[in-house]
């Protein structure tokens, strides 16, 4: 039945394409926010390595804070949630939305309102941060391409700030 | 916009990804009850603002989340230190 | 030489005439000019009226600094732009500008008369009268005065424009690109640090624009530069402002000088995060203080020689140069020398540099050394200059069209003093130099003092046979402030610069005294009879040159002003003509007119639905925090006023949270999902309120408790389905939950699947009808609420908004916090005293409950309100006394916070703040408003169904 | 002192202004004086003033580190208003209100009092009955205060921006038209040349280094970069040095400073009618006499005596303005300054008497300190002379943060729901 049910989205499905920058709505995923005090007690339930140094990510898994993860996996996949041990995991899949934003000009396209140095950002890197007024989380997936998650009911805000800065 | 040390994330970043959570080391008493209304009024509302070196709390907000403290001089606007909550004061 | 266009010579494109209009007559330039250089090439000297006296002013610089010739430009709807300085107008086809503060005419205009009358307004002026009879001040001194006051006219239309913003990052930023700026870049180019150079003007180059002598060396560097991949070069860029740890806003002028606006951003705005910073503004000639000195065609020598030689205009076919400085005579050479005729050379200095002299000789210029000019004949330009020698005033004319000042330099330490850095007052250059950095900064080239113009005398004011009180020589140009407005303020008291900044306006133009400043200091000086340093530096803030609002605000423009936040079923309330209102950052639905229904009729119907069949309500907004932990109960416990470790699994509990001053923040239903997981609500506005207090509780004050706090506000869509058929219309689409009473008390959550995808399903009620509400994945929102509108056709199922839920719960006697509290109100005077715990040490907020005030008798205590016509709806806000005849100001007891019509109740019901109101019940109060005073009687606050009979089915 | 009017004007301008005296002598600190002033800003030159005026104190000095109005009495944006939604703050504000009209006629300097009008826009049904709420109480308490709606408020203010689309839409305006603006730097140097003609000292360049108590721990006196000052009532009225000279008689105090930016635009002919302010778009905006548009930003959030703003605090101001008042996008910022505002848990002033005998302070204005100029130096100065707070500053004591009786007019603005 769920299959019936549609999936409202808060920005067009259909990429904006500008000069040297596409920018596209990723398909749903899994998310998970994921806290502890010791890492080991994480990896131990959920049988996965998790980045030690904050901005790190490994498969999938950022580092965001001292005691904070965020697992991103493929829809569907499902993680244990009950475990005697003293960590916290959070399923907020449908919180936030993920938007690529892919070409040469992606960093340039992204400092138009986040005001880290992106140029110094390495692959793989993942943060949490600010662009304008509205909190991200920025991963550089390559070299051109990087994924913003941000919560939805900000989507529509982002979306139109974001594609205007491409097109200039 | 000033650049602050998050000792969490030990890196530099620009202030508007956090917040500043007044003034550091007041702790809140073990015994609240205990308190009488002059120290409890002390606790709440009493402040160094100081002009020079000046403890104070930040949140890395838009960051890591966590609360820190801070050293910095309230005329230069320039910090001296940062550090994680719970460390002694410098 | 045709006109003032000398027959070669300069950097404009002979071969590209563009047509433009001044003040309605067409002129012709050519591409390359400025307004100033092309209205100069055509003989025009008046280029507008000063502030105060309304003089004729013509042009004094040939940059950013030029304090007289503004002009309005109009670009058509939306476009009029006021107070540009010509100087910096680069002119296109079809530019059409006008002169300013002027009327009927720039050469005849009324507000002249102000000259005339000069005498009478000297510095200060409106303080010593317009005070009698004192009613005139308001109807005619004051409108008088602010007619006379103001430049251009202001913009009557909405900006059609946008403006674009961005931050950028660079190892090494460079401001200015005059020889100083490209060797600096030069030098760093073949690292490997990203370096971006800005300079204000359209092309690099500064001074070297000026001297064709090193355009081969210019050409060359720029492409360089150009070519390297390293190197940003932002031209039409003016960095405006220096702030903390190397950050530098910047505006970059991107379409005001194409003959068609376009559709990109008309400006961007740069903000730059430098590793090192190098300033090379250069330096700002000074003018000379002497009667006349702002006749038009009065000028910079400085400006004249760029004139000449960048854009190949003559300012005058015989030319005086009053100097007190070496650099003037060099000007003068080189105008000589591209054809411009030179009546001659007076310096203010007995002797100067034989070399000079010998030069003069030998282009045949006389020299006038020890001798000053005293005069200007021509109102609307220039026809003679009286001069005088300066031991026996011996006093002579000559004829001339233009006069020169060479007064010395100024370097410009703007972006430096924005930074901090501190500053050294050097006697022989006259002039303040940038001493000990703030920031990684250095300057170099003329902003540092550095320079080959040669030598030169520092004077205040010419010398001069006339009464000093009687002549006016200007200072600053624009705000028509003279030598002698200066003495006056030293006279009358002001001692400090900054009075007698303030005193005077002196440098408070919109060309913030960039050729003002040290003129004025220099005769403040000689007045205080005191050396400069001792008597200050008015300092320097941004913005170095005036920056459009438009810039500044960057995209912030409509749409993009502040999020609207919205949830995932706001398209389907608005696609079903739901009118809206803000809460926060929220758009809600706050009804659902049908055709012909005004809120009133629309929220009846929905209250009655509710209340009869089955009502819907979009609760997405309200915040969510999920608390996980061993520690979660024991946390909860401390932060909220009730208590929270005994709650069972399964079930519900309202919390109430305090600041810890003791007063109310915020308030929700939240439920406990496990023993280690709570599911928390806040209010829509206090989500990210309460999620920073609860983690600065937890990170600062229990570090030890092993509990996480994790916002899920987003991650659930909200729907509440309240209403005695609310069951029915749930049943069919939930598996794996027994909605029955017995299985599914009132205040339980039951974790299942509806419509196929997973649940959180609370039965809660902010009604007082039974109720649930429903958690889906947000994406799923809307379809799920979808479904719910199908399957409650049947029931007529109503949806229902804001204001329905605020009457259904004021009928309930349930509080909104913000509402019918303000941030003053604790629980007791909420009557909220069965949310505190009373056996519990401790929580937050609850030491402040004991302070004196807090307990004493007579606080504001949140009561209901039943008119004694029931009619009547108070209006939130209104003011009660218990005295209705006392005479103003009435002594006030309190205030109605929540007042509505109720269709159930058939009657109006309110909630109000009394002092010491739960003692009042059945007490008569009374409501002053305009016209009439309605009467009320104390009641409770719930108003429908007291023993909860409804809720329990 | 010579009496300013156009006849005098007239007549000096025949001689050329050249006898025109000192509008206040630049006086040398005595050893000893009644009361003490520190702080020669507008509140502090206004209290030596009705000291000596109302209360027959002339022996007074005021002790000014730099120059007079050098503080935030010429670092603000003018605004004059008494439409407070508590009583006390009503009464108080609205005192002032009362001196400010004919204040150039009594000190006989034009302080340039424009009764323009001030208007608070309402943006969301929380604001409509949170401005409401003021009109109410401001009407019970003779304060003038309308509700306009959105039509009437652009008839008041035609820049103004009501489309219903805008992100935030005007729902309507409350005005106080005897609110308004006053020329700043005016009404320092007037109430000095007043009081100076008084008989009472302004001594500039003199900064307090230490407060000196006796045995009784009684106030004695003052010590200052120029020597020391004897007297037995002190009254400190320093703006954004509060807490320092405070602790100097060991008191702390419940005071945070913060940076306060403000900026003009460049003058243009008169196109802005009144005073409007709105809370929650944060931004307020006048035309000076100049012809500068006038705008108020927000404060930096950290404590701060840099008197030195940062760039995106202009930034989100000037789109707030750009949002309300569209058509001054072109429009161009000509300065920007720095202010330092001691703000208070309540957001609300300290006016009056101090656990020290003798010591007195009139602080914590936050934002508004130059609307309460007159009635906040009238106030100090009868605390000061009777030793005891007038029934209008009574309320604003510094027992109300020990006992709770805070005066919070922004959390009476509260949040939405």
């Amino acid at each position: 039945m769920s299959e019936a049910l549609i999936r409202y989205e808060p920005v067009p499905e259909t990429p904006c394409v500008a000069a040297g920058v596409t920018i596209s709505l990723a398909g749903p995923m899994q998310r998970f926010a994921l806290r502890a005090r010791r890492a080991e007690d994480l990896e131990t339930v959920l049988k996965v390595r998790l980045p030690r140094h904050i901005g790190a990510s490994e498969a999938g898994i950022a580092c965001l804070g001292p005691d904070e993860w965020y697992l991103r996996a493929e829809a569907g996949a499902t993680v244990p949630t009950d475990s005697g041990l003293p960590v916290a995991i959070t399923d907020v899949s449908e919180r936030s939305i993920c938007l690529v934003i892919e070409g040469p000009r992606a960093a340039e396209i992204l400092m138009s309102g986040c005001p880290l140095d992106l140029d110094n950002f390495a692959v793989g890197r993942a943060t949490r941060t600010i662009y304008e007024t509205v909190e991200v989380i920025i991963i550089r997936e390559a070299e051109d391409r990087f994924h913003v998650e941000l919560w939805r009911s900000f989507g529509a805000w982002f979306w139109i700030a974001i594609t205007n800065a491409a097109s200039h | 916009m000033i650049l602050i040390h998050c000792p969490y994330c030990d890196e530099k970043r620009p202030e508007i990804e956090f917040a500043n959570a007044g003034q550091a080391h007041i702790a809140r008493p073990i015994d609240p009850s205990g308190e009488s209304d002059a120290d409890w009024e002390t606790y709440l509302f009493i402040r160094a603002n100081p002009r020079g070196r000046h403890h104070e709390r930040w949140r890395h907000v838009h960051g890591c989340g966590r609360f820190f403290n801070a050293v910095r001089d309230t005329v230069t606007d320039k910090f001296e230190t940062t550090y994680k909550a719970g460390e002694p004061r410098r | 030489m045709s006109g003032f266009r000398l027959e070669t010579g300069g950097r404009v494109d002979r071969n590209q005439p563009v047509q433009f209009r001044f003040d309605g007559t067409s002129y012709q330039g050519l591409e390359g000019d400025t307004l100033a250089s092309a209205l100069l090439a055509n003989g025009v000297m008046l280029f507008g009226r000063s502030f105060k006296y309304h003089r004729p002013r013509g042009i004094l610089a040939a940059g950013s600094e030029e304090p007289n010739a503004l002009v309005s430009v109009d670009r058509g709807p939306g476009r009029f732009t006021p107070n540009l300085r010509a100087t910096g107008v680069e002119i296109h086809a079809g530019l059409n500008a006008v002169s300013q503060n002027r009327w009927p005419s720039l050469k005849a205009d009324f507000g002249a008369i102000n000259d005339r009358l000069g005498m009478f307004f000297p510095a200060g002026f409106y303080n010593k009268t317009f005070m009698w009879p004192r009613s005139f001040w308001d109807k005619v001194y004051e409108p008088a005065i602010r007619q006379m006051a103001g430049l251009g006219d202001a913009p009557t239309a909405e900006d059609p424009d946008h403006y674009a913003s961005t931050y950028a990052h660079c190892d090494l930023l460079i401001v200015g690109a005059g020889p100083a700026g490209i060797d600096a870049a030069l030098g760093s180019m073949d690292t490997n640090k990203r370096i971006i150079l800005i300079d204000e003007q359209d092309e690099l180059g500064g001074g070297a624009l000026a001297d064709p002598a090193l355009w081969p060396w210019l050409e060359r560097s720029h492409k360089a530069l150009i070519d390297a991949p390293n190197v940003t070069i932002l031209t039409r860029t003016t960095a405006f402002g220096y702030y903390h740890d190397n950050f530098i806003g910047a505006v970059q002028r991107l379409t005001d000088h194409l003959p068609k606006p376009g559709d990109g951003a008309r400006e961007k705005l740069w903000r730059i995060r430098a590793g090192e910073v190098v300033l090379a503004q250069g330096a700002i000639e000074r003018p000379l203080v002497f009667e006349g000195n702002d006749t038009p065609g009065v000028m910079l020598s400085s400006a004249a020689k760029i004139f000449a030689t960048r854009y190949g205009v003559a300012v005058g076919k015989a030319v005086v140069l009053m100097a007190a400085h070496d650099s003037g005579w060099h000007d003068v050479f080189a105008l000589a020398k591209a054809g411009v005729g030179i009546a001659a050379i007076i310096d203010v200095r007995e002797r100067v540099d034989s070399a000079l002299m010998q030069e003069a000789g030998r282009l045949g210029i006389a020299v006038h050394l020890n001798h000053s000019v005293m005069g200007v004949s021509g109102r609307h330009s220039v026809r003679a200059v009286q001069i005088c020698n300066n031991d026996d005033y011996l006093a002579r004319r000559i004829d001339c069209d233009a006069v020169l000042m060479a007064g010395g330099w100024t370097p410009s330490v703007h972006l430096w003093s924005h930074s901090k850095g501190s500053l050294k007052w050097r006697d022989d250059l006259g002039a303040y130099v940038p001493d000990q950095p703030n920031e990684n900064v250095r300057c170099v080239g003329g902003c540092s003092g550095d320079w080959d113009f040669g030598n030169g005398a520092v004077i205040d004011v010419l010398p001069t046979p006339k009464d000093h009180s009687r002549i006016k020589a200007f200072v600053d140009f624009q705000n028509d402030v003279t030598a002698k407005d200066i003495k006056l303020a030293v006279r009358e008291g002001f001692r400090s610069i900054e009075h007698i900044k303030r005193y005077t306006t002196n440098g408070m133009a919109t060309d913030q005294g960039k050729t003002s400043n040290l003129n004025g200091l220099q005769i403040a000086s000689s007045a205080l009879d005191k050396p400069v340093p001792d008597i200050g530096l008015t300092s320097f803030r941004p913005p170095y040159t005036p920056q459009t609002f438009g810039a500044l605000a960057g995209h912030a423009k409509g749409a993009l002003f502040q999020p609207t936040r919205t949830t995932n079923i706001d398209s389907w309330a608005d696609a079903h003509g739901a009118v809206f209102e803000l809460v926060a950052q929220w758009r809600r639905a706050r009804y659902f007119p049908k055709s012909g229904e005004d809120m009133h009729a629309a929220v009846n119907r929905e209250c009655v639905a509710v209340r009869s069949s089955v009502g819907i309500f979009d609760a997405s907004t309200l915040g969510k925090i999920e608390v996980v932990g061993p520690d979660a109960a024991e946390f909860l416990n401390r932060m909220y006023t009730n208590p929270w470790k005994a709650l069972e699994p399964g079930r519900c509990r309202y919390g109430l949270l305090l600041k810890e001053d003791g007063f109310i923040t915020d308030d929700g239903v939240s439920a406990r999902l496990a023993p280690d997981r709570f599911h928390l609500t806040t209010t829509t506005g206090g989500a990210a309120r309460v999620l920073n207090m609860m983690e600065d509780y937890l990170q600062t004050e229990w570090p030890d408790l092993d509990v996480w706090l994790t916002s899920t506000t987003e991650q659930y869509a909200v729907i509440a389905l309240q209403g005695p058929n609310a069951r029915k219309v749930l049943e069919p689409l939930v598996e794996g939950i027994d909605l029955s009473a017995e299985a599914f008390p009132h205040m339980a959550i039951r974790e299942g699947m509806i419509c196929g995808i997973p649940t959180r399903l609370f039965r809660v009620s902010f009604t007082g009808e039974l109720g649930f509400e429903i958690n889906v994945p947000t994406a799923y929102g809307r379809a799920v609420w979808e479904r719910l509108m199908a399957q409650g056709a049947q029931y007529d199922i109503t949806p229902y908004g804001t204001e329905a839920m605020h009457v259904l719960r004021a009928e309930k006697g349930f509080i909104i916090v913000g509402q019918d509290t303000d941030g003053t109100v604790t629980p007791f005077d909420a009557g909220l005293d069965w949310a505190v715990g009373k056996k519990k040490p401790d929580f937050v907020g609850k030491r402040s409950m004991a302070r004196p005030d807090i307990v004493a008798p007579g606080r504001k205590q949140l009561v209901g309100l039943l008119t004694d016509d029931p009619n009547v709806v108070l209006e939130e806000g209104a003011q009660i006394v218990a005295d209705p005849k006392q005479p103003v100001p009435m002594t006030m007891i309190g205030h109605v916070t929540s007042s509505y019509w109720s269709e159930t109740l058939g009657r109006s019901i309110a909630f109000a703040l009394v002092a010491g109101g739960h003692e009042m019940t059945g007490d008569t109060l009374h409501i002053p408003m305009p016209g009439k005073t309605h009467i009320a009687k104390v009641s409770g606050l719930v108003f429908y169904d007291p023993e909860g009979a409804r809720l329990h089915v | 002192m010579t009496r300013f009017s156009a006849f005098s004007l007239f007549a000096k301008a025949l001689s050329g202004h050249q006898d025109w005296p000192e509008q206040w002598p630049d006086a040398a600190p005595k050893p000893a004086y009644d009361a003490i002033i520190v702080g020669g800003g507008g509140h502090g030159l206004g209290a030596a003033y009705y000291l000596a005026k109302k209360y027959g104190i002339t022996n007074v000095a005021v002790l000014e580190k730099g120059w007079i109005g050098g503080g935030n009495t010429g670092r603000n944006t003018t605004i004059i208003r008494s439409n407070y939604l508590y009583d006390e703050s009503a009464h108080l504000y609205d005192h002032a209100v009362k001196l400010w009209d004919g204040l150039s006629q009594e000190l006989n300097y034009n302080i340039m009092y424009s009764k323009r009008g001030v208007m608070m826009l309402a943006h969301n049904v929380h604001d409509v009955q949170s401005l409401q709420r003021h009109i109410n109480a401001n009407r019970l308490n003779g304060v003038d205060n309308e509700w306009l709606t959105p039509e009437q408020a652009k008839a008041y203010c035609p820049p103004l921006n009501i489309a219903p689309d805008a992100r935030h839409p005007v729902l309507g305006a409350a005005l106080q038209r005897r609110g308004g603006t006053a020329r700043h730097d005016s009404v320092a140097w007037g109430y000095a040349r007043a009081a100076a003609a008084l008989g009472v000292d302004i001594i500039q360049n003199c900064a307090v280094t230490g407060i000196r108590r006796g045995a009784d721990g009684a106030v004695e006196g003052v010590e200052t970069t120029r020597g020391y000052i004897a007297s037995k009532r002190v009254g400190v009225s320093a703006a954004g040095n509060t807490s320092i000279i405070m602790q100097m008689a060991g008191l702390d105090f419940p005071l945070e400073s913060y940076p306060l930016q403000a900026l003009v635009s460049e003058p243009i002919k008169p196109t802005f009618p009144c005073v409007v302010m709105s809370n929650t778009v944060h931004a307020y905006m006048s035309q000076s006499d100049k012809g500068e548009l006038v705008i108020g930003a927000g404060t930096d959030q950290y404590v701060s005596y840099s008197q030195r703003g940062a760039l995106h605090i202009v930034e989100h101001t000037l789109a707030a303005i750009c949002e309300i008042f569209p058509i001054y996008r072109r429009m161009r910022m000509l300065r920007t300054w720095g202010g330092i505002v001691d703000v208070t848990p309540d957001r609300s002033p300290i006016l009056g008497k101090t656990p020290v005998k003798g010591l007195y302070v009139n602080c914590g204005w936050g934002t508004g300190g130059f609307k309460a100029t007159p009635g906040a130096g009238d106030l100090l100065a009868y605390t000061m002379a009777k030793d005891e707070p007038h029934k209008i500053n009574a309320p604003f004591n510094l027992d109300r943060f020990r006992n709770g009786r805070l005066i919070d007019e922004a959390a009476a603005a509260a949040v939405a729901h």
